[in-house]
């Protein structure tokens, strides 16, 4: 039930999230400055953060995805469900440990 | 009484369906596309993500350039425009089923789920012409290179 | 107040009561009236199997099937009717069948069939596998099954309407040869607190058992004996109530039933010494014997200081010797039940059981139609009764395992089949202006006394009855033991006429109901204990200390007992016999 | 509330120990502090035994304490499905769960099952339940002429759909699923399982009728794998398996 939680929102949140980044990366159109100062916002450390929040939204969704789609498809996932939600929760936690201090160095280190 | 040596009599065979429901199999294509264009989404953006925030310099290296680096090649404008498509689909699908689920007055329902293909509709298209009409090297009004556009475009002049 | 008029009303929606559906409601028009969803009646607990000489396993024939029931019942058993039961049992399990009942199934794709006590091959040469069964859940399996039809056919239920009161145009108890007919039954519905008449030209009774008046029960709280109870306030009698059959393996301490069929898969019964104790009561089939020569074998053992556990007030049921794979085929839902209630595994402890209160043998009497009777002879037009609130009688005074849901088909089919053809040659009867006068009465005084001066509680007066039947009119009885029980059910009639209830309310007032089945509970218990003290014999599930044989030449016959206005009045009713005579009863 | 475990037991008996109830209550006809239909919650503090089960403490409660707490309840042995309830923010049995089995030191809370309309305490109208188990045809459907003797079936055959007659209808499941609570027009689990016997009983002819019902809306495709209704069922049965088995049937075409 938690899993399910958890992908309806993440599924909402990336939702409205592509929505404001078609509409923000759509600026290209319009001019490289607007485009370059929408986009340079995203680089502050808030946005920074936002956007790990968004890898991590995404990663979460799409795992769990992965899982529902695995639990629905093969016998043994069904039977093997509450072990799955904990794999996907690993898998989540390493791609998160490779992505944050990287990422979280580009943001507070680089600009 | 030799009643109960009576046979019983047949029953009517029902109604094949009783549910008055309609019933187009909608869901279940519905259903088959959420996983379909999910795994296909995992791969689109798994890359895309890679590609523009965790390789090179990260996030910081996003600017106008960087886009029109990318779309010089038309294997990433195709690869955007999947991307699109499949996830404002996917998406847009996903809120729907959260409209069904939530709205229980019908003239919510239909009220939401209007914005919600309006809003898909516009971001499709939108998405789409900034992809496909998308000029690397736009000029201003003078005719100049605008501030910020990638070397090559110095190249191309 | 509603009115409802309908052909044909059924009162009790579980095995017997929908099987009489499916057929009436083809025939005439039809209501289910039932206090339980469908679903939730009690024959969904029945677990062990029904039995039918299908002959898919083994050798058998209806007629061994005919005399195991006569013998199993000691004689008591109305042989014709015997006769019937077996004869249709075929049908009954191929009928079922056909309406989707997942049997288990053997190799070749038959209904498979297991052991049961007291069913043998031969006349009692050995244990024959004559059970049909579903896993260790038959009944649950026939309910669903008939409910499902019922769904399929549209029978029009009215769930959670309790019958209080019953109708006739005529006392039952006026000369022989005079028509007495019924006219209808009056209905509370709990969900709203509104009383309902139906108007009936046939009402068919099927409300099970009488469980409830005992405290180690494998019945449901909701087993309170009410059709039997309300037969009998009309002036209906009830036969053979002393015959109560006390199952052997209930889970100690609790009553909950561990299915015969446990044994029926090689179970074995030991005491505290480990003994197969059984070995010595029964020779030749030993745990396998019918139900009351188990349950006193048992209570011996506990008597003569062979019991286990810290109070030494049980006995063993040990499954360990048995594959658990085995176990978990056929015998899935009780080993869980030991689990859960005892935390014992039984594939590696044996589970403590001890007798529990399990089926009324008696109940009121019917034709083989399942026609109700008012005295020996004269039936009352449009009354039947099927299921185990009726005595046809083919249980007598022991019932064998297996042979209760075969029962609620055959006589239920009987009934319905009897009650719609009944109905269509007939207008019926008006219902009197003030029908409904009594059980609005009775619902106005019992919510008048909230809050009111009654000092006695219902489940104080409950609790004492059924600790008093416990200890009293349970699988040993003296003369001494039912005299304390009589005065004390007395005593607790009169206090019962003192009590106050909690709940004003008009819907879902399950307070109100409770105590008005309590007083369904104290008119059968007494009705059991004179029945009881009455039979100076031992026969069956009823068995005297001060009289351990059977006596044929005084007892061979009925128990008719009949309410009056100076209380209850005990007669008799001759058993027919037509080819087995009595005999010693060996096994 | 703390547990005391009482003054030395004798041996063989059954330790006793104080627990709380906290169960949620709504009197249709009002009482003298609570109006007509108002929810609230009510404490009852009672000395119970180790091997009593939630249901033994409610029956102390009508008995002894306040005879106006409606529930339902008939068999006490978890055979008739009449006593779902949510204890403890989960849905059970009452007859099947032991108060030590839930940590008695703790209030234990009992609401009425959730997603259909409350009628009186613990009591709900199960009419719409029943509803969506009467519309999914749960009845042997077959053709052709019937047989004299049973309808032949193998062992295997008759495994195939063996742990889906297990259903009680207690709808511990349909009242735990939270696409059910979100939206009434779900079938719910139970009807699944409730078709699911039927679909894969070699027997059956109407299995794409079934099929079709549940191809709907308001069928399998609602169903989010949360399995609520998996872990809530107190036979046991492995409804999303169920479930999933069905949807398998639509996707492939093959029963
Ligand atoms: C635990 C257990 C295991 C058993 N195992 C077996 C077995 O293996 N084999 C076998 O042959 N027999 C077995 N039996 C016996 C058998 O199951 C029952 O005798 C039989 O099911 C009774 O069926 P019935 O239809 O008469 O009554 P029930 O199924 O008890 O139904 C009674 C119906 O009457 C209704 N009702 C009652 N009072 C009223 C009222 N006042 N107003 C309206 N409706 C009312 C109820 O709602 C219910 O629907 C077992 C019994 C028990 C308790
Ligand atoms: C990254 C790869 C993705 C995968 C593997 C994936 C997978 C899935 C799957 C399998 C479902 C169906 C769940 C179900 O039926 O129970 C689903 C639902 C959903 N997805 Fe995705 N998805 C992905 C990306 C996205 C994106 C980019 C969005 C947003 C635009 C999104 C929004 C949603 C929404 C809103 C739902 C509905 C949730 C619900 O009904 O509970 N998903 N996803
Ligand atoms: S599937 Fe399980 S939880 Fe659901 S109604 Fe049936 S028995 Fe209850
Ligand atoms: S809880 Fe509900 S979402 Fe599906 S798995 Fe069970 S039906
Ligand atoms: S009372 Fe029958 S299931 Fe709990």
């Amino acid at each position: 039930m938690w899993m399910w939680v958890v992908h309806r929102t993440t599924g909402v949140a990336i939702f409205f999230f592509l929505v404001v980044h078609v509409l923000d990366t759509a600026l290209v159109r319009v001019s490289p400055e607007a485009y370059n100062d929408v986009i340079g916002t995203y680089k502050t450390p808030i946005y920074g953060i936002v956007e790990a929040g968004l890898v991590a939204a995404i990663a979460l969704h799409a795992f769990n995805g992965i899982r529902i789609i695995l639990v629905d498809t093969w016998p043994w996932a069904l039977k093997h469900q509450r072990a799955l939600v904990w794999v996907v929760w690993g898998l989540f936690a390493l791609l998160m440990i490779g992505f944050l201090p990287r990422h979280l160095s580009h943001v507070f280190g680089g600009a | 009484m030799s009643t109960a040596d009576a046979t019983t009599p047949v029953v009517e065979p029902l109604r094949p369906i009783r549910s008055g429901r309609s019933r187009n199999h909608a869901e279940q294509w519905s259903w088959l596309f959420m996983r379909g264009s999910g795994v296909l989404l995992l791969v689109l953006i798994f890359t895309h993500l890679f590609i523009n925030l965790f390789s090179g310099d990260g996030v910081n290296q996003i600017d106008f350039a960087f886009v029109a680096g990318k779309w010089a090649s038309p294997v990433w404008k195709i690869w955007d425009f999947v991307m699109l498509v499949l996830a404002m689909i996917h998406g847009g699908n996903g809120m729907r089923l959260l409209i069904n689920d939530y709205a229980r007055e019908t003239w919510m329902r239909k009220t939401l789920k209007t914005l919600l293909t309006a809003c898909v509709a516009t971001i499709v298209v939108l998405g789409s012409l900034v992809i496909f009409t998308f000029d690397p090297c736009p000029l201003d009004a003078s005719g100049d290179l605008l501030p910020g556009v990638p070397t090559f475009c110095e190249d191309v002049r | 107040m509603t009115e409802h008029e309908y052909d044909v009303v059924i009162v009790g929606a579980g095995g017997a009561g929908m099987r009489a559906a499916l057929e009436s409601s083809q025939r005439a028009k039809t209501a289910v009236l039932t206090k339980l969803y469908p679903t939730r009646s009690h024959t969904g607990a029945a677990q062990g199997g029904m039995a039918a000489a299908l002959a898919n396993v083994e050798e058998d024939n209806v007629e061994w099937h005919v005399f195991d029931t006569i013998k199993g019942g000691d004689y008591l058993v109305d042989q014709d009717a015997a006769q019937i039961l077996c004869e249709e049992a075929v049908q009954a399990v191929l009928d079922l069948e056909k309406m989707g009942l997942p049997f288990n199934r053997t190799t070749a794709g038959k209904i498979d069939q297991r052991r049961f006590g007291g069913h043998t091959r031969d006349h009692g040469k050995a244990a024959v596998r004559r059970a049909c069964y579903a896993a260790d859940r038959t009944g649950h399996m026939i309910l669903q099954t008939l409910y499902q039809q019922c769904i399929k056919q549209d029978v029009e239920f009215f769930n959670e309407f309790y019958v209080l009161d019953l109708i006739l145009n005529d006392d039952p108890q006026s000369a022989e040869g005079k028509d007495v007919a019924v006219a209808g039954v009056i209905a509370y519905e709990l969900s709203t607190g509104q009383i309902h008449t139906f108007r009936a030209k046939s009402v068919i009774f099927a409300t099970g058992g009488a469980g409830k008046v005992f405290k180690t029960t494998s019945n449901a709280h909701t087993l309170t004996g009410d059709g039997m109870a309300l037969a009998l306030r009309r002036g209906i009698p009830l036969e053979d109530m002393e015959f109560f059959q006390f199952h052997p393996t209930g889970l100690a301490g609790l009553g909950i039933l561990l299915s015969e069929a446990a044994r029926g898969e090689g179970g074995i019964l030991r005491n505290s010494e480990g003994e197969r104790f059984m070995e010595r009561y029964a020779p030749t089939i030993k745990d396998l014997a019918p139900r009351d020569v188990v349950a006193r074998a048992m209570a011996n053992e506990v008597r003569e200081g062979r019991g286990c556990g810290p109070n030494k007030d049980y006995v063993l049921l040990d499954l360990t010797h048995l594959e658990p794979a085995h176990i978990d085929e056929k015998l899935p839902d009780i080993t869980e039940f030991a689990r859960t209630y005892l935390g014992v595994e039984p594939y590696t402890e044996p589970v403590p059981v001890f007798p529990t209160a399990h089926y009324a043998m008696g109940g009121v009497p019917t034709t083989n139609n399942a026609e109700v009777l008012r005295n020996n002879h004269d039936t009352i037009k449009g009354l039947y009764a099927a299921g185990e609130v009726a005595c046809v009688s083919v249980h007598g005074s022991n019932r064998l395992g297996t042979n209760s849901l075969l029962d609620i088909n055959v006589f239920g089919r009987r009934a319905g089949i009897a009650a719609a053809e009944y109905a269509l040659t007939t207008e019926g009867y008006d219902l009197p202006a003030d029908a409904s006068a009594l059980v609005s009465d009775q619902v106005e005084k019992l919510r008048a006394t909230v809050g009111g001066g009654g000092t006695e509680r219902v489940a104080d007066i409950r609790r004492e009855l059924q600790a008093t039947m416990d200890r009293n009119v349970q699988v040993f009885r003296t003369s001494e033991s039912l005299a304390e029980a009589h005065t004390l059910v007395g005593e607790l009639q009169a206090r019962f006429k003192n009590i106050a209830i909690h709940d004003r309310g008009a819907r879902f007032n399950t307070d109100l109901l409770e105590a008005v089945e309590l007083g369904f509970l104290l008119d059968l218990a007494e009705v059991v204990i004179l029945g009881a003290e009455h039979r100076k014999e031992s026969r069956g599930g009823h068995y005297r200390e001060d009289f351990p044989t059977r006596d044929d030449k005084n007892f061979m016959k009925h128990t008719m007992a009949y309410k009056t206005k100076d209380g209850i009045r005990l007669d008799t009713k001759p058993v027919v016999v037509t080819k087995y005579q009595p005999m010693e009863r060996k096994y | 509330m703390t547990a005391t475990a009482e003054a030395p037991t004798k041996a063989g008996e059954v330790p006793s120990f104080d627990v709380t109830l906290r169960i949620q209550r709504m009197d249709p006809d009002g009482t003298p502090d609570h109006p007509a239909g108002e929810e609230y919650w009510e404490e009852f503090t009672l000395t119970m035994h180790g091997t009593d089960r939630v249901l033994d403490a409610l029956h102390k409660i009508k008995w002894d304490v306040d005879g106006s707490l409606a529930f339902r309840r008939s068999c006490a042995h978890g055979v008739c499905g009449s006593d779902a309830m949510r204890i403890n923010a989960k849905n059970r049995l009452a007859c099947k769960t032991l108060l030590k089995d839930l940590n008695p030191k703790r209030p234990i809370t009992i609401e009425p099952i959730k997603g259909l309309p409350v009628e009186k305490d613990l009591i709900v109208d199960m009419e719409p339940f029943f509803a969506s188990y009467r519309e999914i045809m749960p009845f042997l459907m077959t053709s052709g002429p019937t047989p004299e003797r049973e309808r032949l079936q193998s062992p295997e055959e008759r495994a195939r759909f063996d742990d889906t007659t297990k259903c009680i209808m207690c709808a511990a499941c349909t009242t735990s699923c939270p696409v059910f609570w979100t939206d009434g027009q779900y079938f719910g689990p139970q009807a699944i399982v409730g078709a699911h016997r039927f679909i894969f009983d070699s027997r059956d002819e109407g299995e794409w009728d079934r099929l079709e019902i549940l191809n709907d809306k308001a069928g399998v495709w609602k169903c989010r794998t949360a399995f609520n209704c998996t872990e809530a069922c107190p036979r046991g049965i492995e409804v999303t398996k169920a479930i999933s088995e069905v949807k398998k049937a639509l996707n492939t075409g093959a029963v």
